[in-house]
C-alpha cells in the first residue's frame, strides 16, 4: 500500500469570479498546483463540483478542464457529494494514488455558485435534502440546521449569544486570510442584529456562498505533507428519524476512522478545518472531531480557549464554495502546517479536515501530517 | 427551481396525501421514508403503515430564505412532529409561530403545496397544524 | 496490490420505471447483487448516475440509497462522468478495493431518464458537450455523432445502408435479452424507413433513453469474475479541432492501457459491450477496442462476421441506461463469460467493457476474465 | 432547459459576438475554445486573438431533435466550419441544406441564438451562412 504525500498546493481567492467559466477557474488553480509540485506528470483529474451541473449545465467538468491545459489522455472523474464533494474527491484520489494505479494525480474543486441569482442558489442547495420527502415541502439545509440549534442550544442550556461567539471566532480569524471572502471582524452585536434566515439562525450563522476553485496533487512520493488517515463516513438516518440532534454521526465515525488509521487522538490536532455551513455545525463538528466534549464546545469559546479550529474563518468568512471547500481546507491546513505565508505556523505538525455534504449526511475527515 | 418531473410527484402520492410509511411484518419497525429492507432485523417482506394523522411537535423553525417555488409563501413554518413511532418533517401551517411550543398536539391536515409556474401543475401534500 | 474480484451481480429490466424513485430503484438491485455476493459487509458505495441532479433534482444520491438499506456508516461517493459515469464510478470503486482501504464496496448505476419529457431529456443529454462553446448554440450529442458519422462513411466509402447494420445487429442480439428495452428484430427497411435524427442518423441510430439500474460487489477476495485490467482515458482535444473524426481517440488509449494490463491482445476478447448511444459510436469504439482494423467494422458486418459486440443488444436495444450503462455492461459480461441464464456462455474467458461519457470526451474500458 | 445563468452568458461575449480566440505568443498556436496554457509549447502567454470571418465548410448536419430552447427554430443545421487556424462548430443560417456541401465558402453573421423565457433575456452569437 503506497502512501500518499501532497505535492503541490494552490487556491483562488473565493468571491465572485463573474468573468471565469468554472473550467478555466479550475484550470487556472490546477496548473498552480502544478507547478507548486514542480510539474509531475499527473495521470488522473479528480474533480470535486457541487453546482456544474445545476447551476452552470456542464457534465463531466474533469475533461473540459483538462482541455484548458491540454491534459490530453489522462483519466478525468467528477466526485459529487454536494456541499462535502470535495473531501470525497480527496479520498477517491488518495484511495488511487494508494492503489499504486497512478503516480501522481490531481484534484480540483471548483464551483460558482455565483453564475445563478440567491434564490436558485436555495433551489440548489436544497438538491443535497431528501427530495421526495424533504425539498419538495420546501425544507432546505438552514431549516434542518436550525432545528439542529435550537435543540442543542436547548439541551446543554446555551443561549443564542453563546452560539453567536462561534461567527466571532470565524470572522476574527478570517480578517488575516487574505483569500477569504468577508475579511473583516465582527461583533457579538452585528451577530445579534443581523437578520433572522431560521431561527435562531441569522444571516451571520450561514456561511456565504462564493465562487472558488483550490487544487492539490497527490502523489506517492515525497511531498508538503503527508496523508496519515482519512475515512469517509455516512449517516444513512433520514433527519426526521435521527434519535438525536446534537451530534453529527457521520463526523464522528469519519473522524474516529480517520484517527485510528494516523494512530492520533484529538490532543495531538493542532489545526482543524471543519464544515461550518452553519455555525451550529461548526460546533458539533468540532465536538465530532474530539476538539470538546459534547455539549462543550461553546462553554470552552465562552471561557476563552484558543481553539485552533478553522483559523482559515471557515465557511463563514473563507466563504461556503460548495464543492470545492473540501479542497480549500485541505489547501488550508497544509499551508498551517508548513506556515506558508500568508498563513501563520500552527504549533504542531498534525492538521484535520472535515469535509460535510448536506445535513450529517456523507463526511469525510483527513489526517495530514508534515 | 422547476418541478419538472410529473411522474416523480404522481409516484410519490401514496406518502404524500395518506401518510403511507412502512411497517416490517416481522419485527414490526416503521419506516418513514420507506425502505426497501427492514434495518432493524433485514427482513424484506414490509407492507404499508397508516401513521396516525395526530401526533407532538418535536422542534419547529421559521425559514425565511426559501427555494424560488416557495416565494410567494414565505415564510416557511418547517416543523417536526411526532406521530406514532416515528417522526415527520413538513410545513406548519394555521399557527402564529411564536405560539408553537415542543410538546403540543398536531394534526395533519392536506394543502397545496407548490404550483408549477411552467406546466400549471398544482401539487399537494401534507402538513401540520396545532390541535384546536 | 490488491486483486478485485465481482462478488455479486444484478440488473433491473430497463425501460419506464414511473413508479419507483431513482434511490428506491438502485437500493432494490444492490440489494439483489448483495444478496447473489453472499451478504459481504461492504465498506463504500459508488453510486453512477449521469440524471439525478438535473431529472430527479437529487444530490448526493449515495447517502439515500445507503438510506433505503439501512447502510449506515459505510463510506458513499457519486461519481459523474455523464453517460460514462458507470465506467469512471466502476473504476474509482476498483482502485478503492485496490487501494487496501475497503475489503469490499458496492457499485450501483441508476438513471431515470424517463422522470423527465424527451425535450428535457435532450436538455439534460447537452450538458455533456461543452456549456459555452457547443450547447449555447444548441449543439446536441447527435449531432457531433452525426457529423462524424458522415465523415466517416465517406471516408471508408460506405453507404448509409452499411451503417444500418449495426442497429440490425443490436436488435437482433437484444431480442434474446429479457432485461433490454427493445426486444424485438428490425431489418435495414426498418432501419431506412425510420426517422432522421441529424442526417445521416435515424431513429434506429440512437440509443433510446432507458431507466435502469445495475450493480456489482468488487471485493479483495475470488468472486465469480476477476477485474484484470481497467483504465480510463480523456481526450482533451474539443470536438470543433479534433484531427480526425473517425476515431475514438478516448477508448483507443483506455483499450491500449487496460489490454497492456491484462497481457491480453484483442484476439483474446470473447465478448464486448461498448458504448453505442449512436450506432457510429459502436462502430467507432469496436474499431478502438480492436476488434476490427480501423474503417473495417461495417465491411466485417457486411461480410458477415460473427461480431461478439454487444450482446446485449448495447444502448440500441438494451436502452440507452445514462449514468447505469456502464454498470450494466460489467453485469452483461461477466454473465456472458458464465453462461448465467438468460445469457448464453460465450466461447473464451475474456470480455471487455466500454464506457463512454460524452463524444469520445472520456471513455473507461475493463477487462474481466473468469 | 433554462438558460439561468447570466454572468455565464456575459463573460462569454467577446467569443460569441467576435470569435475571440487566444493565440500563444510563443509559438504561434491558435485556441479555440481558449486555454489556459498553450498545450503545444507550454507557454501561459496567450494573446487575443480575432479568428477571420470567412472559412470553409468541412461538415454539417441537419437536427431535428432540439433542445428545448431550440424548439421554434427546429431544425438545427450544425455545421464545422474551418476559419483560419482553426475550425468552428456552430448553426449554420440562411441556407437550403440540400445545397450544402463540404468545401463551400462561408460566413460569419451574428444573430440571436436563444430567448430565455424565464426572463426574457436575448442572446446572441455567431452563426455560419454560404458566403453569396
Ligand atoms: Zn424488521
Ligand atoms: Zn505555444
Amino acid at each position: 500500500m503506497q502512501d500518499v504525500w501532497i505535492n503541490g498546493t494552490a487556491m483562488a481567492q473565493t468571491g465572485r469570479h463573474y468573468g471565469l467559466n468554472a473550467d478555466e477557474m479550475a484550470a487556472r488553480v490546477l496548473e498552480e498546483a502544478l507547478k507548486d509540485a514542480g510539474y509531475p506528470e499527473i495521470e488522473a483529474l479528480f474533480v470535486a463540483s457541487a453546482t456544474a451541473e445545476q447551476a452552470d449545465k456542464q457534465q463531466m467538468l474533469g475533461a473540459y478542464i483538462a482541455s484548458r491545459l491540454g491534459l490530453d489522455k489522462i483519466a478525468t472523474y467528477r466526485v459529487e457529494n454536494a456541499d462535502g464533494s470535495g473531501g470525497a474527491a480527496l479520498m477517491a484520489a488518495a484511495m488511487a494514488v494508494r492503489s499504486g494505479l497512478y503516480n501522481c494525480v490531481g484534484v480540483v474543486g471548483v464551483d460558482k455558485p455565483n453564475d445563478v441569482l440567491s434564490n436558485q442558489q436555495q433551489d440548489i442547495y436544497s438538491t443535497a435534502t431528501d427530495a421526495v420527502y424533504e425539498r419538495y415541502f420546501g425544507v432546505t439545509p438552514a431549516a434542518q440546521a436550525a432545528i439542529m440549534a435550537k435543540i442543542y442550544l436547548a439541551k446543554y442550556e446555551y443561549k443564542y449569544e453563546d452560539l453567536a461567539l462561534w461567527p466571532v471566532l470565524m470572522h476574527k480569524n478570517g480578517a488575516s486570510n487574505p483569500y477569504a471572502y468577508m475579511r473583516k471582524q465582527a461583533k457579538v452585536e452585528d451577530v445579534l442584529e443581523s437578520e433572522l434566515v431560521s431561527d435562531p439562525l441569522r444571516l451571520y450563522d450561514v456561511g456565504p456562498m462564493a465562487d472558488g476553485a483550490a487544487a492539490v496533487v497527490l502523489c506517492n512520493k515525497k511531498g508538503a505533507a503527508k496523508l496519515l488517515g482519512m475515512w469517509t463516513s455516512t449517516s444513512a438516518i433520514p433527519f426526521n428519524n435521527r434519535p438525536d440532534y446534537d451530534v453529527l454521526y457521520s463526523a464522528r465515525e469519519a473522524a474516529e476512522r480517520a484517527y485510528r488509521m494516523a494512530g492520533i487522538t484529538p490532543r495531538d490536532v493542532a489545526t482543524a478545518e471543519v464544515h461550518d455551513s452553519y455555525s451550529i455545525f461548526g460546533v458539533l463538528a468540532a465536538e465530532a472531531l474530539g476538539l470538546a466534549p459534547r455539549g462543550g464546545l461553546l462553554a470552552a469559546l465562552k471561557s476563552g480557549a484558543d481553539l485552533k479550529v478553522n483559523l482559515s474563518g471557515g465557511l463563514k468568512s473563507r466563504g461556503n464554495v460548495m464543492g470545492a471547500t473540501g479542497v480549500y481546507q485541505a489547501v488550508e491546513v497544509v499551508w498551517q502546517l508548513m506556515g506558508k505565508s500568508p498563513f501563520k505556523r500552527v504549533d504542531g505538525s498534525i492538521g484535520v479536515v472535515h469535509s460535510m455534504g448536506g445535513v450529517d449526511k456523507v463526511s469525510t475527515v483527513m489526517v495530514l501530517g508534515l | 427551481m422547476e418541478h419538472e418531473s410529473v411522474p416523480l410527484y404522481w409516484r410519490n402520492i401514496p406518502a404524500y396525501y395518506r401518510l403511507v410509511a412502512k411497517r416490517c411484518k416481522k419485527c414490526g419497525e416503521v419506516y418513514y421514508p420507506p425502505v426497501v429492507k427492514c434495518t432493524k432485523c433485514g427482513s424484506a417482506e414490509l407492507e404499508d403503515y397508516q401513521l396516525p394523522h395526530e401526533g407532538e411537535l418535536v422542534e419547529f423553525t421559521v425559514l425565511r430564505s426559501v427555494p424560488t417555488d416557495f416565494l410567494k409563501q414565505k415564510p416557511l413554518v418547517i416543523g417536526l412532529v411526532k406521530l406514532g413511532p416515528v417522526k415527520v418533517l413538513g410545513q406548519i401551517v394555521d399557527a402564529m409561530p411564536e405560539k408553537l411550543k415542543p410538546g403540543q398536539r398536531m394534526e395533519v391536515v392536506f394543502r397545496r403545496v407548490v404550483v408549477d409556474g411552467k406546466y400549471g401543475l398544482v401539487m399537494y401534500g401534507y402538513k401540520f397544524r396545532p390541535r384546536p
